[in-house]
This record gives C-alpha cells, structure tokens and sequence, in this order.
C-alpha cells in the first residue's frame, strides 16, 4: 500500500496529462487528417483560450466567462483557417505548414504583447480546482475528472463524425479531397468545421490543464502541442482513437519517468517513444499505410 | 552562350569580392559597435545554416527538422575541443575542470564540429531516413530534442558542463570571418548542388520511384544529403557559438529550427541566393530595424505614438511574416537563382515591353 | 534459338488473398519485342513490378542474362493465403531495390509518366547517366570527374538527337506534347543504357499516327541500341505489327503466348480480350 | 494586396530609419548634456516578472534624480531599457543593442547566465556593467568590465544551507534546479556543497525549460523522505510550486534564494499552509530614514503609474531587486562623478574605488569586482496576511 501510495501521484498526474494532451492532440489528427496539414499554431490556440478565460473573468463571473472564452476559442480557430490557411489551398505543403508556424509566433507574440511578459494566473475554478484525497494522495479534482470528460467527449466526437452529415463530409474529405470536392461536399465549411471542434476541444483542455498548472506565459502552448503531436503521430497521425491511445500513453510514461528521477528526459523520453514506434510502424500504431502506385 | 556563361560567372565572382570589400570598409570607417555588424555576423551564419537545411528539404524534399539539434552538435564540439586549458577550471566550475585538457586551433574545431555533426546525422539517418515526409520531420526533431536533453544531462558533466554555459573559447571580432567561411561552405553546397549528385538530389524530390526505377539508390543518396547538410549545419553551429561567445543546449530549441524553415521558405525553397537574402533581411527585421517599436515613449512632434511598447516589435515582425508568407507564396525567389544572367534575361523582357508600348 | 535475356518462372503475386499475377511463366530472347497483353486489372503492371524489383513477389524467381536476379517463396502468414502453384523449387529470397535491378541493365518507362517534373528535357535524361558514374560524391563537387561529365553531357546530347528531342532539350519536360513526353521516358530510360527495356504502355494517349510513329521509333531504338523489348500495350495495331510473340494475360494467369498469328486466332483470347473489343 | 504590402514594409523601414537617427542627438528633451545608462533587463521569458521589478527599481531612481554632475556639467540621464529575453542567445544581441545606442555604463541583470553572456560583449565595448541581483560567481570572474552590488551564490547557498540545518535540523534535503539555467543550478550547486559538508544528504533534480507540471517532483520530495524542499528557480516556477506543494500538502519547508523575494511568492502562497523562507538583500519595516523614505516614495510613485503598479505584480508589495535596481543606479551615479566623464573606460577605472550606503546596506566592490556584503536577510512568508515576514540576519560562519 505503501509503495501504491507513493506512486499514485504519478499515475494520476499522467491520466491527467494524458487526457489534456488527448484533446489538443485531437485538433492536431483531425486538421491533418483532412489537410495533410500540420497544424502548429494549434498549441498556441490551446494558450490563447488560458489568456481568455483569465482576462475575461476579472469583469465576469467564471460560469460566464469560461463557456464564453471555449467560444471565443473556436471562433478564432475558425478565423485563423480562414486567414493563414484557406489562401493557401492550393499552395504546395510546405508554404501552408510555414503559415502554421508564422501564425503560432504571431499568436505567441501578440500574448506577450497583451501579458507584457509577465505570468499570468489562471482564476481556480471551483469544484474541479478543489485538492481531494484519493487513497491518501492529495490532488486535485481535475486530476481524477480529466479522463472522464476526454472519453465522454471523444465518445460524443466519434459518433458525430459516425453519423453526422458533416462528420460524413469529413471522412469523405480525407479519404479523397478531389473526389469529395466534386462530388459536392462543400469542402471549406469541412475544413471550417474540423478546426472549430479542434479548437473547441482544446480548450476545454486548456481550462483541465491550467486549472491543475496554473502558470499561463506565451509560450505555454508549446510543450503540450509539440507532446499532443507527438501522440498523434504516435497514435498514427490522422486516427482519432490513434491520438488518444498515444496522449495517455505519453502522458503517463512521462510522469513515470519523472518519478524515477529521469528528470532531465522528461521531454526527451517523449521523442524516445516516438522514434521506437515509427521504427517498427512507420505510419504510428493506427496510421493508414501510405502506399505508392507505380 | 559559354562565353557568356563564363563572363557571368566572373561578374558574380566579382560581385562576391565586392561584398567583402565593402564589408571591410564599413569596419574601417563605422564604428565596430554599430548593430549593422552583429546583423552582418548573425546573417551569414544564419545564411549557411538555411542553405545547409535548404540543400536538405529544398533540394533533396527530404522534410528534417533537426537541423537545431546538428547546430547544438557542431557549437558544443567546438567550445568543448578549443576552450583553452588555462580557463577550463572556470568553465567547468562545478564539474573541476572537465575532463578534456587539451585544446585544438580554431580551423580544426570548426573542421570538427562539422564532422561530429555529419557523423550523428549518419547514424541517425540510418533508421530514420525511410519515413515518410511528416514521419521524417517529427522524426528529425524529436532527435534534436534528445540530443539537446543528453547535453544538459549532468552526468555529462565533465564533457559537456552539464546545463552550464560553455564559454571562454576563441571568437571572431571581424564579421568578415563568418563571411569567408559560410561563403566558401556555400560555395561548397553550390558545387555540390550543379554536379551529378545534386541533379541525382533533385531527381528524388521530383519523383522518388522514377529515381529509383532509373538507378539512384535512393538509401544512399538520402543519407548523403542529411549528412552534408548537417555537416555544415554543424559548422553554423560552431560560427553561431563564436558569434555568442557562449553556448548552451537550452537555447538550440525546435523554436530555433522553425525560425531556420521560415528563412528558407521566405527565401524559396530551392534557391540558394533565396536563403542567403532572407537570413539577411530576417535577421535584421528581427534583430535591427524594428526594434524601434519597443520604445514606449517615442513622440512624432508632440504627438505620442500609441500601441509602442515592449513586444510590439516582435508582433509587427510577425505580421510582416504572415504577410510574406500569403502574398509570396514560393518566397521572395521562388526556385529561382539571383544570378546576372536571370538580371540580364529580366532586363531585356523590360527593354522588349519598353519598346512595345513605344 | 537466340540466348534468354529474361525468364520468369512461376511468378506469382498477391496481395494479401488477392491474386494479382498467377504463376506466370514467361521468357525473352535477345533481340525480341515481346507484348504483354490482357485487360484492364490482368497484372501486366505487376509483373512488370516484379522485374523492377518495385515487388517482392510472393513465389518463384527471375533470370536475367542467365543470372538470378529475383527469388522468393511464401513465407509466415503468407503460406496460408497463398494460392499459386507452390512446388516448392524456389528456397531463396532475392529482393534487389529498382535501382540494383536498372544497374544490371533493366530499364523501364510507366504507365502513368514519371518525368522529373522540375527539370529540362536534357537535365532528364542526364541525370539517369547518374547511374552510370564513376565519380564519388567529393570529386564529382569538386569537378575533379570534368572528363566524365564532358562524356554524360555528349553522350546525352546525341540521345536527344537520335530520338529527335534536341531541339527542345531546355524546355521544361512538363511543356512537352504527351507523345514527347512518352518518347522522353524512353530517352531517359536509355540513358541507363539497358539491354533490357520494358515500355508500360508506350502508346497510352496516342492518336492513330502518333502511333504510327512509335510503331517505326520501337522498331528503330531496338535496333540501334541492340535492345530486347519487352512491352504492355492494349493498340492492337501496333502490337500485332511489332511483336515478335505476345503473351496474354488474364485475371493474372497467362492464358495464351505465340506469334501475333497464333494469338489472334486462340479462341481463349478472343473469348477474353479481343472479343469484348469487337463489341466495342 | 502585394502592392500596399511593400509599400508598407517600405514605409515601415523609413521609419525605422528616422526613430534610429532620432535617438543618436546628443541632447535630451530639455536641452541639457545626455548621459546613457543601459537597462539591461529581462521584460519577457521566465525572468521576466523580476526583471520588470528590477527596472522598476532602477526608474524610480531615475524619476527621483534625473541629472547628474559630470566634470562641471549637468547631465540628463537617459535610460536605455532593452529585454533581453531571460535567454542567453537573445543576450548577445540585446546587450550590442546597448553598446550601439552608445551607454556608457550598463545596469543589469536580473538572471546570472544572461549576465554572463553579455558580458563578453560589454567588455569588447569598453562599457563597464553594473550586475544588480546576478549572483553566479561566473558573471565577474575574469571580467574586469563586470561589477556587481549583491552577494554571491557560494555565500547564499551556504546561508541557506546553514539555516535549513540550524532552523528546521534538516538532515535530507531535496534541491529542484532548472536545466540550463546558471542562477538556480549555480545556486543548487552551492548548496549541496555546504549542506553536505554540514553532514546533510541532497536529492538533486532538475526541470527541462518550460515544465508546468510540478507534481511529480513535489511528490519525489516527499517520497524520498526529505526535510527541506530547496528550489531557488524562477518565480514562474516559484507560483507552480507552491501551487502542487499546496495541492499536496506538503508539509516539509521551501527555501529559496533572492528570486523568491517577490510578491508573485506571497501573492501565490497567500491563503496555503505552504511554509516559505527565502534569503534576500533588503527587508521592509526597518526604521533608517533613508529606507523608509524610499519605501513611501516607492509606495507613491507606484499609485501614481499604472503601468509600473501591474509590473510590480499588482500590488505595491517592494521587491528586493526593486531595492537593489535602485541602489544599483545612484551607485551608477556615483561611478559617473567620481570618473567626471562619460567614457566607459574612465568609469571602468574609477568603479574599484566607488561606495556607496544604499537602502539594501553598504556597497563597495572587491578586487574582483564583486560587492563586499556578508550578510543575508532571512523572510519567510506569512500565510494568512501574505507578507514577508523578517525572520533572522544570517552570515556564513
């Protein structure tokens, strides 16, 4: 029991982590799955909906401000498609996955912009932000609700893209983006679509995972994006699933190797795995095999 | 045509002999605190470190992005090969002086840096180097964030001083160095670029199985394009080192690797002249010219300029990239060279408009 | 009876449980031009692939110039699926890359061209003299092989004339007209200078005369380039007047082989190929 | 689109050029001789909250004594702020952004390892540095440019390693440092020499740049068994700790270093059970006119600007750099008098024998350009009224 109790705090923080990297991780496999795009603006995305939620709620109270600022969320996601990305449809990859890039240094820098630099601390949500004990563990209650939300909402993601219209639209669109074009799929509403419910769902991530590590600087996004994209590519990138599987496993490995004192590879085992996997599976765990028709 | 070929290579020879004059008479007559030489310095190292990666994505459409982790390989080679003995002790403060106690001479640590770099990026290229694009970038960059971790690893400390800043290695004082060697590298990695085994390179980006259905062996030439390329990404790495007089794993971060893809990108992927322009002008956007915008109080007459403050300058740079990116989407050169007879053909489709409208 | 330059035996291709080609047992003489017909879908592609190296196949092996090249069994969970004729003769694996394949003098063009999109027509085919280099990567940079790029630069130079592609040799390859850009993949093909030269439907959106030309052009190149020809082509015009034999394929089995002669009049062929053109 | 784009950037450039020039003139708004005072401060990054309060420090002096008296002549001083990003690469460039707007000494930094990598740079210009909180032996070691008015980390690592075994009778200490970051490891370093010399024993560990996630060192501390929770990093870590410590309830004591001293702390540690004890240079409350004045001055100029009140973190807590920032720039003045010229190399001369009795005690330089200080100020923080609490003066036995 002992050594259980010792070790609880790392399990728990990494399904924690675990479950938050799930839900950008999603944006990241979604966007990618439909545009071969990757998307490296969306960890920055996940930091502006922190910045919102804590400047909103110094003139609202929380319960209005943190549905307010997943909104704004979106909406910015959907502009910043519109804006960075949708001129460049028919530019070659790179150039669109350079705009990525440009976007997350503008998002990053319009932040520091507006924080001045400083740290900014997110407001405690109550209920979630709550330190319980759990078998003589003390955390918070985030800790243990995170992995529940991420299921309940990839369950209610999955079925949308099950059995939706738009969520046919969009498996149609990357299974064929030419075929689904001409066969009337309005391809920009798609698109639009799958960048509102990535970002969307990265920021009910960033309320989970700021109201557990309150500190919001600029650059915040960065570790948990490039960790999240790591899953999705871990996962397979472009498998919903895929992403998930490969965020908790991540998200875990990485507390337990903290917890044996590997401190200085927390990062680094990340990439570890990663390389470990794609040797073996090139295409991730549940990634679609790219084939070349000679 | 030869002729011409040959006049125009020695006008651009001419040219290039040019810029390192003018270059060593600014020093002469500005004086040598003036920003417009940390610009120069900080561009040609940043220039040599885009082609390299340029050679790598642009050249051989291998998509790497290790290239911070290669640069992190060549700058700690050097400072840990050319720290002279006498300043170790200081150095390696916590680690008594460091195992290595010998010092090499500049050339060989530079020589060295490259070869220590191109032979990680052979070993890693072995496993890596079948993956498809995206696989390879993700790839390439978790290795460069491994091998940033392994270097700030205390247990390496007596190698590597743990993650302390490495320092007290020789420097340059003159922009002009980093100028001669990043331009004799490129002029490499052009050589290479015009002879058999770069048109092979280019064969592979613009279809890899009709390369290999015509006899490229598709392994080899891979792995020997990540290899040279990090090799002078290795030397960059050394120059960058000198430039900051100190090195420090922390600060190679795939941050430093995006910014690299940005120059290259903006310069125009596939052209060599693209590169170097854009590292020149990127790093003065970002280093020089606006850094006016971070000044709170700057007043036109009486009037207070609004908006200025800290951070300003970095959201306009930012902006300004955006706005490159949309508007130029091959970059500012697209897969062109800057050369005189590109100037001359242009020159003349000007002349035949002028005469057109007459 | 002139020497083999290819032999296939018993090559059979699946993928997974599907058959694509079906121990097919086939054979090239030097000097020949020998069709491969069939419909759609019949694995004339696939056997082609085969040769190349681009697969693996699933069961039996390739000769080529009297040298095995290409040999494999079913093996692991392939054994189960597996639906060809398994005698058990083939024991070894061979699987060379495309490129090992081309240096021993197999070069091929695609159904679907390939060209290198970004270079000239003349840079297209210089660069499959790559193959053929002696400089290594330090004195190629440093132009210490200028002799032998002089040689490749020449060399090309006359392919280009030879197949009448020398007056548009700096164009980009991507501006020329469909049937140049087929004639350039044979070029470029060339240029690795093969004994071999398999053409995967060299006449594919060719009107009539065009064909005609190429008709003339295949019978020409082989015999200035003491070629053997192997080809998959569905014009019947021109593969009934080049082809010294066809062989015909079918849902991956070989279902006829002789002179243009004897297939056009195998009831088989006509029942599964010929016949459904006539309807057309 | 392409057209205006160009034309802007152009437009942009221009301006560039003319706000460049514009800042070269010899003579401030009023006419009056300049003198340039390099800020050499981080405003953004992990030091970014201490470098601002340091600043802080400094332009409150500024707005107090706007003038000096060099060789006969009123000088205005001018303040020349740059941020150099708490990052060392950045620094190169930051600190040659000051050498080419032509200061003649420089004031800073918060943070060592910037410090350090800018020094060279200093040093190549001729411009001598005044290092305010840069703790690392490294910073003016072999650098005759470099000086600076705070202790050392040897002398802070061993106060706090003496005070962990004295007051709380620690005998496992669990030390947390950030890669890569000279302040902290050096600190950590430091400590771990004088805590086992003590007959302590020292669980090290390290965080990789940019962690958000504490837990699981806060709870590595408390499994391995340990008494004191040593972890002299950045305040932004500082705010994560206490934030999972108190989440934990970890019941064994933080210590910390200077950087601590920082209302970030005790706004963070406001209302837990967390116990924190930091080493610092300055104290508040004490009854010398001179702190008191600058204390109230402070308190008002403050109140007066708003921008200087959310720099300080919101409230009108007074951070320890912010004394020091402000000692730091009369030392400044002092230097410019005695060498009566604004040459570098003349006030490079003249520092060695510059003193100055400042509000954080007496400050004179060492042969090695260090300041001659030994004694650290002990606070540790009061849970319910989230202040600092003056705990003991501490020196190294």
């Amino acid at each position: 029991m002992g050594f259980f109790q010792s070790n609880l705090p790392y399990l728990l923080a990494g399904i924690s982590t675990g479950g938050q990297y799930a839900l950008i991780a999603i944006g990241y496999t979604m966007v990618y799955g439909i545009l071969r795009l990757i998307n490296f603006a969306h960890g920055d995305v996940f930091m502006c909906a922190a910045l919102m939620v804590i400047y909103s709620a110094s003139y609202m109270p929380l319960y209005v401000s943190l549905p307010l600022a997943v909104i704004a969320t979106g909406v910015i996601g959907f502009a910043i498609e519109r804006v960075a990305y949708k001129p460049l449809r028919t530019a070659p990859r790179m150039s669109a996955m350079i705009s990525a890039i440009g976007m997350s240094y503008l998002l990053q820098n319009l932040a520091l912009y507006v924080t001045g630099g400083l740290t900014k601390y997110y407001p405690s949500v109550p209920f979630i932000a709550d330190s319980i004990e759990i078998f003589g563990a003390m955390t918070k209650r985030v800790t243990v609700i995170t992995p529940f939300v991420t299921i309940i909402l990839i369950v209610a993601l999955v079925s949308i893209i099950k059995y939706t219209k738009i969520g046919i639209a969009m498996r149609a669109v990357s299974r064929d983006f030419e075929t689904a074009q001409l066969m009337g799929v309005r391809i920009n509403s798609v698109i639009s679509a799958t960048f509102v419910i990535g970002s969307l769902l990265a920021a009910i991530g960033s309320i989970l995972f700021f109201s557990n590590y309150t500190g919001v600087t600029p650059t915040v996004g960065g570790m948990p994006g490039l960790k999240a994209f790591v899953a999705a590519v871990f996962g397979g990138i472009g498998s919903i699933p895929g992403a998930v599987i490969g965020a908790f496993i991540i998200g875990i490995c990485e507390n337990i190797i903290k917890g044996l004192g590997w401190t200085t590879f927390s990062d680094a085992f990340t990439f570890v795995l990663l390389i470990i996997v794609l040797m073996f599976m090139p295409t991730g765990l549940f990634g679609e095999k790219a084939t070349d028709k000679v | 045509m030869d002729k011409t070929k040959r006049r125009d290579l020695i006008i651009s020879f001419v040219l290039i002999a040019c810029i390192f004059l003018i270059v060593a008479v600014l020093e002469q007559i500005l004086p040598k605190t003036s920003m417009l030489f940390t610009v120069l310095k900080k561009g040609s190292i940043y220039a040599l470190v885009a082609v390299s990666m340029n050679l790598l994505n642009g050249f051989t459409g291998l998509f790497s992005l290790g290239q911070a982790g290669f640069m992190l390989l060549g700058a700690y080679t050097y400072a840990v090969l050319t720290i002279p003995v006498k300043s170790r002790a200081a150095v390696y403060q916590y680690y008594d002086g460091g195992i290595i106690q010998f010092a090499v001479p500049v050339a060989v640590g530079i020589l060295l840096a490259g070869v220590v770099a191109a032979f990680f990026a052979y070993l890693i290229g072995l496993p890596v180097l079948h993956l498809k694009s995206d696989y390879l970038a993700i790839a390439t960059l978790g290795f460069a964030e491994i091998i940033r971790a392994i270097f700030q690893w205390d247990k390496l400390g007596g190698l590597t001083n743990g993650s302390n800043l490495l320092r007290r290695f020789p420097i340059f004082r003159s922009a002009l160095f980093p100028f001669a060697v990043s331009g004799f590298c490129i002029a490499i990695i052009v050589l290479l670029i015009n002879s058999t085994y770069g048109r092979a390179f280019k064969a592979i980006r613009d279809d890899e199985v009709a390369a290999e259905a015509m006899g490229i062996n598709l392994a080899h030439h891979k792995r020997l394009a990540f290899t040279i390329s990090s090799f002078f990404a290795g030397i960059s790495g050394a120059l960058l080192a000198m430039f900051q007089t100190t090195v420090q794993a922390s600060q190679f971060k795939s941050a430093m690797t995006y910014e690299i893809l940005l120059i290259v990108v903006i310069g125009g992927i596939g052209s060599i002249t693209g590169s170097c322009i854009s590292s020149f002008l990127f790093i003065a956007c970002s280093e020089w010219w606006l850094r006016f915008l971070d000044n709170a109080d700057t007043y036109i007459g009486g009037f207070h300029v609004p908006l200025l403050r800290p951070g300003f300058r970095k959201v306009v740079f930012s902006i300004v990239i955006m706005a490159i990116v949309l508007l130029y989407q091959r970059g500012i050169m697209g897969d062109k060279e800057f050369s005189i007879e590109g100037i001359r053909k242009w020159l003349s489709k000007k002349l035949r408009k002028k005469e057109a409208h007459a | 009876m002139s020497s083999t330059v290819l032999e296939m035996n018993d090559i059979t291709m699946q993928f997974g449980g599907v058959v694509a080609v079906n121990s097919l047992t086939m054979h090239v003489d030097q000097g020949e031009i020998v069709s491969l017909i069939g419909p759609n879908g019949a694995g004339k592609t696939t056997a082609f692939n085969v040769i190349t190296g681009v697969y693996a196949p699933t069961n039996g092996n390739v000769f080529f110039m009297g040298k095995k090249i290409v040999e494999n069994h079913p093996v692991g969970k392939m054994k189960k699926l597996y639906a060809g004729t398994d005698n058990g003769k083939y024991t070894g694996h061979l699987e060379p890359t495309p490129d090992q394949i081309t240096k021993l003098g197999i070069a091929r063009t695609f159904q679907n061209i390939r060209l290198w999109k970004s270079q000239s027509v003349f840079d297209n085919v210089l660069i499959a003299k790559h193959l053929r280099r002696t400089s290594n990567v330090f004195t190629a940079t440093f132009r210490l092989n200028a002799v032998e790029e002089k040689r490749q630069r020449e060399e090309t130079a006359e392919l280009l004339n030879i197949l009448g592609l020398y007056g548009v040799k700096d164009n980009n390859c991507t501006s020329l007209p469909y049937g140049l850009q087929r004639r350039l993949e044979i070029a470029r093909a060339l240029a690795t200078e093969p004994t071999l030269l398999l053409l995967d439907e060299p006449a594919a959106g060719m009107n009539p005369q065009e064909t005609i030309e190429l008709t003339d052009f295949i019978g020409k190149i082989r015999d200035d380039f003491k070629l053997t020809v192997c080809m998959i082509e569905h014009h019947m015009d021109l593969v009934m007047n080049i082809s010294d034999r066809i062989y015909v394929l079918n849902f991956g089995a070989l279902i006829s082989k002789g002179t243009p002669a004897e297939v056009q009049s195998d009831p088989a062929v006509i029942a599964a190929y010929l016949g459904e053109e006539k309807n057309a | 689109m392409k057209k205006l784009f160009v034309v802007l950037s152009i437009l942009l450039l221009v301006s560039a050029v003319v706000f460049a020039g514009g800042e070269k003139e010899g003579t401030g708004a009023s006419g009056a001789k300049v003198v340039k005072i390099g800020v050499y401060e981080p405003a953004s990054g992990d030091n970014g909250a201490g470098g601002k309060q340091e600043t802080l420090g400094i332009q409150y002096a500024n707005s107090i004594t706007p003038t000096v008296n060099i060789g006969g002549t009123d000088y205005e001083v001018q303040l020349v702020i740059v941020d150099n990003e708490s990052s060392n690469d950045k620094a190169v460039t930051a600190a040659s952004e000051l050498v080419s707007k032509g200061v003649s000494l420089v004031l800073g930094s918060y943070g060592s390892g910037v410090s350090i990598a800018g020094g060279d740079t200093f040093a190549n210009a001729e411009v001598p540095a005044i290092g305010v909180t840069c703790t690392n032996p490294q910073v003016t070691l072999g650098n005759d440019w470099y000086y600076r008015i705070c202790f050392l980390d040897p002398f802070q690592g061993t106060v706090l390693a003496n005070y962990a075994k004295d007051t709380f009778g620690a005998k496992k200490a669990y030390a947390l440092a950030k890669l890569g970051d000279d302040y902290s490891v050096g600190l950590c370093n430091y400590f771990i020499k004088a805590f086992e010399a003590l007959g302590g024993e020292v669980i090290y560990e390290t965080f990789p740049e940019g962690t958000s996630d504490f837990a699981a060192y806060v709870a590595n501390a408390k499994n391995k068994g340990c008494d004191v929770f040593y972890s002299p990093v950045s305040i932004e870590a500082a705010a994560l700790i206490i934030e999972q410590a108190n989440t934990q309830g970890l019941t064994m004591p933080i210590l910390a270093g200077d950087t601590w001293d920082s209302n970030v702390v005790l706004g963070a540690a406001k209302g837990t059970k967390v116990d924190i004890s930091v080493t610092t240079f300055f104290v508040e409350g004490s009854t010398d006119p001179q702190i008191t004045s600058f204390v109230d001055g402070f308190k008002k100029y403050l109140a007066s600007n708003q921008t200087a009140m959310t720099n300080n973190g919101g409230n009108d807590e007074i951070a320890a750099v912010t004394a020091m920032g402000f000692d730091a720039y009369y030392t400044a003045l002092e230097a410019l008098k005695k060498a009566g010229s604004t040459k570098g190399a003349d006030i490079q001369k003249v520092l060695p024998e510059v003193t100055y009795k400042g509000v954080s005690g007496d400050i004179a330089f060492d042969e090695n350009g260090d300041a001659v200080r030994n004694v650290a100020y002990v606070k540790k923080v009061d849970n319910t009224t989230g202040k600092w609490q003056f705990v003991s003066v501490q020196s190294v036995k």
